[in-house]
């Protein structure tokens, strides 16, 4: 039991927080953030140059042969940084997914362009009336021969514009759940970006297409677990973003809470005022630990322990608590959309929103502690 | 002791939700969204109701109102609130502005202020809050220097509503005797926006456009017929319209209405082959907020009940406050958790989950602990006045 | 619309406040614990001749012709006297449970002794294993040929030791849940008292004996909705009890705040105990209006009304929020027993943990709000 | 980063359980209980104990210890304080008053007083609240006054626990110089509970017997010998015993095993034709306690973590001990929740379930977030040394 970074884990964090703080600011989240793409393409490929593309992938496709607690520990800096980008959809749950089910020629085809920063990859499981991301695909592909013609909706796909492969999720009639590893380049795919306000390029994707069964990812039917998989590391990176930000929410508000006075002294002094900050400083703590242990059990092989659900359902509540604090000691200011504190609340609430609600995972921890 | 209502009064409430039914129009989502069409809609409304007599109903009938009992005014208000203030910024107006200058203006104020009131064609901003006095806000440094035909303010406002709708006048705080102690150097200034010397800054807030503002004031000149109330008595009149403020508002009631419209939306979605309403995790935090808008409105009734008996409630009010808010925030939070991903989408999205009104009750109650008073403040005054605690220190 | 109390209510309460102070103490309230029958029969008599045992029944059996709601205020003035009586298992649940149940003979019997404080009467319905008090009775009772012969345990029955009457809820074979009014004169039940910490006296009551059939109150098989009724009538007066209890201890703990120093100022001052007991007084006010608003209800005849039950929901919650916030204003002297404080927690506790769990009473309003 | 225990250290666990399975007889229900069997049983178990090495595990090799690592000792101190702490008082010992004499004490107290703490024979109480200083230790009024062979001490204490076991020894905080700031005139002395004068007082808690007393001073004499540290620097001493007593308790270890206890409950446990485990409510409450739990556990090992590269964890134990504390009253209140009506019997009744275990989770817990140091004092704490806070006032 060790509850530090190793050297090496430091040394990882460290040099991404220098490097993101000399490259990115929270001006440039605002802009982005307005941007149709959603993301800054030329600092993407300068983070696959640090090789945070591939990081858990092997060096054969280009990767650095981390492991998925280092991509944690990247993406609290990146939360830090309130950083957008494809990330996790892309590295976190495309990458790994073809690592996982794909043939070795899907695998050498997709991975060293996704670890150079050359494609970008998201998923697209989502459909429209589902309250999470744990239902049973409903969109359909139907053999047809050779090929396989899939039609349906989508929504929520994550920078859906910008992917070079969209992996769908899909019910093939009679076999079950799979999944399909759709080229950019195929016709008939449509995307209208929806209006969401978590900050990333979310879109409807409207499927009339008949694609080679080639696409397939992995046997068909087979792919449930993998898709479940895919949505617990999508969930712990969310997380772990949001420790990283909301790290940096704690740094602002102490610093408002000491140089902000009314009646004569500063708010931090006021019992009411310091002890909201020290819950905001509890909550991160914890969150922060779990999340390191989810993690560490993901690296571990062990995706689908107590110890993963635990840290979402924690984290739903505490970030809650953690954003009301931050907007209570900053009085209005907070809720200015000219003030920095909305960029965070709204990745905060999004993040909870995504991947599973409290209740969701509690009745996981349940199904774990063995309450049958 | 008596928890219903007469069959008047819920005639009267019938009477309103049929008014509202026809009155608002299907894109209606209250004020601070990007709706050029928001502004003429409130003014519409709000003739259609001085039409009725209902705009001004609670005022006295030499200033066109009918003296309403409070109860017909709290079902007004818990209407109105439900529907999302039809009204936009005529709310203020009728609620503290007017009443206050009916309180301490002269004839000749009551005359020219009130008549527009009660047609609900003028639109009033408010100056209290200060970049360096939040909270605080005994503590405003806007000077109002004495000249001989009146004042010449020069200073800056933060946090004035509608300011750039924009408003006509301004209910403005300022210093007149910066030598006094805090509190008693500090007058009422009824300012036309249209004098020059004043810029309006809007700030956008998380929720939209129009309620956050900016108001500089460079050596505006001010009438001295704009003064309320007496030079150097402004604290007590403030302190009176924030009063009036406080009681104004029916918060639980719009938390009501969301609530209403969440279990109308889990009886009629399905999710996995049942509706969301037999998913018992919905099913008990739908009946929690139930039961805290229980409370919280029967803590405004009780404040409402002292107001009938003519007292002041201030200690009732400010417990109620507390209620209220944390019933909106609570009901923002839980039912974005109930709609789940749908809840990703804002109402300007045409797909959002009940036209987006659960997206909004979340971010716009983001302040509502801080607005008019923190939490921190409400609970001071029920220590102090309350429970007769020492001051916080 | 009107929540204030009507001059003939504030006179009750009034009255009522001024003989308990008289009559009562919180050194009385320790004494009478300690205490084979766990009240004092003399200041029962009292209360008849004030007219509070018969508040709600009607002037024909030496009632005082009051409502429900009469006797929820007679019952906050009780617990802020911390008063230890019969009161609710005796007026509240079984006298008018004789009066909508019982024939003509049965109530002329009952009620009248009843109202002189001559009779003390409860009800035996809880059974082992049962979590609360909504379950249908297992115990049996089985016709033989005029007599029932009743066998079985009932638990948590209050006061039994000194009841003249006590009403069994049971199951007749073939005919359903009833209750029959037994005699303390019948020989065959035996009592243990429980080792509980609510300070009311509990009792196991061990039945095994034949009793004619007029003993059954009512029609058999038709008890079940007066027997709902019954707990929803205990559940309110036993909040109503804590609410008045809950208004001395927030004296209590404000004093205390104002006279304790630390760090050389009245621990009032500081913020961090200043706001637990504003919290305390949000709780109790909240708590208080939704009783009378329930009170009001069964009044009015609507016992099964969302505002009822949303009154314990919000209760279970609230005094747990009181109690602990008082206890951490005491500090350490709040946790022993020669302090006070300790008489009040340990009822408020037992309040929460009879008549129906938050989770319950939730479910119920959920039902009340249409949520099928 | 690693969140796994070695397999040896696993093993030592496996070791402890069973022992504590052999050791601990049936009617165990932890201090603090009306049972004459209670201090007899934790003296025999504390032999055992020390039979095994295990008793001063983690003292230096000097004083017949074996420097054992920080994470073996949390295991020792899980598994001790998830069976309800069968060393009785002697924890208090082995914790701090051990340690502060090993690194304040002179050679001779070292031989003196080390020796029959480590066979565990001896008793041990503190001295530090007064009647009028509860959190604020520095302002303790007990004075010692110097004379010519030692000290006479006159004043009270309160909140000492085992005074009345009857205690042998007791760690007591005075006043040595009343003319110096507070915190500069305190001193340490080690007092002898027989020397005449001293008189005890028990004072029955909610839990039980034993924990609370008060201890009289009445013109005690105490010999030089017996002061620990430098006279007037005991400050120090008790500041250092105080966080060596906050991070010697593994709190939400019983917390841990009392969610063990209801799990294995509705596991058994049949409501309506259903194992109690079925029922969703419950599932979702021991659930949110379980995760509770985990976020205690982790951050107590992130202390630990410290502990074991040297440092001192002061606002990581403040943390901890935040979470622990509000753990346990949580547990406490849901596993009553859980029970219902059964919850309503104390551990007296035979027919309590799960032996009490639960009642005593709840009322054991009531003072949980006061004693060593409130909650409001470690937010306090973490404000200041952890945040940088202004100090509150």
């Amino acid at each position: 039991m060790d509850l530090h970074l190793s050297p090496e884990q430091t040394l990882l964090v460290e040099s991404a927080r220098s490097f993101l703080s000399r490259v990115w600011s929270l001006e440039r989240t605002r802009a982005i953030e307005a941007s149709p793409s959603g993301f800054d393409r030329h600092l993407w490929l300068q983070m696959a140059e640090l090789g945070w593309l591939g990081i858990a992938l092997p060096q054969g496709f280009g990767g650095s042969e981390q492991t998925f607690l280092e991509a944690t520990l990247l993406l609290e800096e990146m939360g830090r940084a309130l950083l957008p980008s494809p990330f996790v959809p892309c590295v976190v749950v495309a990458a790994p997914l073809v690592q996982a089910l794909g043939s070795a020629e899907q695998q050498r085809r997709w991975l060293p362009l996704i670890a150079a920063g050359r494609a970008i990859a998201t998923l697209a499981l989502v459909e429209p009336g589902w309250r999470d991301e744990w239902r049973r695909p409903e969109v359909r592909a139907l053999r047809e021969g050779t090929r396989l013609r899939l039609r349906g909706r989508k929504c929520f796909v994550p920078y859906a514009e910008s992917a070079d492969l969209t992996i769908v999720a899909v019910t093939i009639e009679g076999e079950g759940p799979s999944v399909l590893a759709i080229d950019r380049e195929i016709p008939g795919c449509s995307y209208s970006r929806l209006d969401t306000f978590g900050g990333e390029p979310q879109f409807d994707m409207e499927f009339d297409v008949a694609v080679p069964a080639t696409t397939l990812l992995g046997k068909p039917g087979e792919a449930g677990a993998e898709i479940d998989n895919a949505c617990q590391r999508a969930m712990v990176a969310s997380l772990a973003f949001m420790v990283g930000a909301s790290e940096r929410v704690l740094e602002m508000t102490v610093e408002y809470a000491k140089t902000r006075s009314q009646f004569g002294r500063p708010i931090g002094s006021f019992q009411a005022v310091a002890h909201r900050c020290v819950d905001m400083r509890s909550d991160i703590d914890a969150l922060r630990y779990l999340v390191y242990q989810a993690a560490w059990n993901i690296a571990s092989g062990k995706v689908d322990a107590l110890e993963v659900a635990a840290a979402k359902a924690y984290g739903n509540e505490a970030l809650r608590r953690i954003y009301m604090n931050a907007h209570q000691v900053h009085g209005a200011i907070g809720f200015s959309m000219e003030y920095d504190l909305q960029l965070f609340t709204r990745r905060a609430k999004a993040v909870e929103l995504q991947w599973g609600s409290t209740s969701f995972h509690l009745e996981r921890v349940a199904a774990r502690m063995g309450l049958e | 002791m008596d928890f219903a209502f007469t069959p008047e009064e819920e005639r009267f409430r019938q009477e309103l939700k049929e008014f509202l039914r026809r009155e608002l129009p299907e894109w209606w989502r209250g004020m601070f969204v990007h709706d050029d069409r928001v502004f003429p809609q409130t003014r519409r409304f709000c003739q259609e109701l001085a039409e009725r007599g209902w705009l001004t109903m609670a005022w006295p009938p030499e200033h066109g109102g009918q003296n309403a009992s409070v109860w017909k005014q709290a079902i007004l208000r818990e209407e109105m609130w439900a529907h999302e203030e039809p009204r936009g910024p005529q709310y203020m107006n009728l609620n503290y502005i007017g009443p206050c200058i009916m309180r301490y203006g002269t004839e000749e104020q009551k005359r020219r202020f009130l008549p527009p009131m009660a047609k609900g064609t003028v639109i009033w901003t408010q100056g209290f809050s200060e970049p360096e006095a939040g909270s605080d806000l005994a503590s405003v440094r806007t000077r109002a220097e004495e000249v001989a035909d009146g004042f010449v303010v020069n200073g800056q406002k933060i946090w004035s509503s509608y300011a750039d709708a924009p408003a006509d006048w301004c209910f403005l705080l300022v210093r007149t005797d910066p030598s006094a102690p805090k509190h008693r150097g500090l007058s009422v200034l009824l300012v036309d926006m249209r004098t020059p010397g004043i810029t309006v800054r809007p700030i956008d807030s998380m929720a939209g456009p129009h309620e956050l503002n900016e108001i500089f004031f460079d050596d505006v000149k001010v009438p001295r017929n704009c003064l309320l109330g007496e030079k150097n008595r402004g604290w007590e009149i403030v302190t009176a319209g924030l009063a009036f403020e406080r009681a104004g508002i029916a918060r639980y009631a719009r938390a009501g209405r969301v609530i209403e419209l969440l279990t109308e939306y889990v009886q009629q979605t399905h999710c996995d082959g049942q509706p969301l309403a037999a998913n018992l995790d919905v099913r008990r935090k739908l009946a929690e907020l139930r039961v805290r808008y229980e409370a919280a409105r029967l803590l405004n009734y009780r404040a409402i009940s002292l107001q009938a008996r003519g007292q002041v409630p201030v200690v009732e009010a400010s417990i109620a406050r507390l209620h209220n808010t944390q019933l909106e925030q609570l009901v923002g939070h839980v039912g974005m958790e109930i709609l789940g991903l749908g809840g990703l989408l804002t109402h300007a999205d045409p797909q959002a989950p009940l036209s987006g009104s659960v997206y909004r009750q979340w971010v716009r109650n983001i302040p509502t602990t801080i607005a008019a008073g923190t939490l921190e403040i409400q609970k001071n005054i029920i220590a102090a006045q309350g429970l007769g605690l020492p001051r916080q220190r």
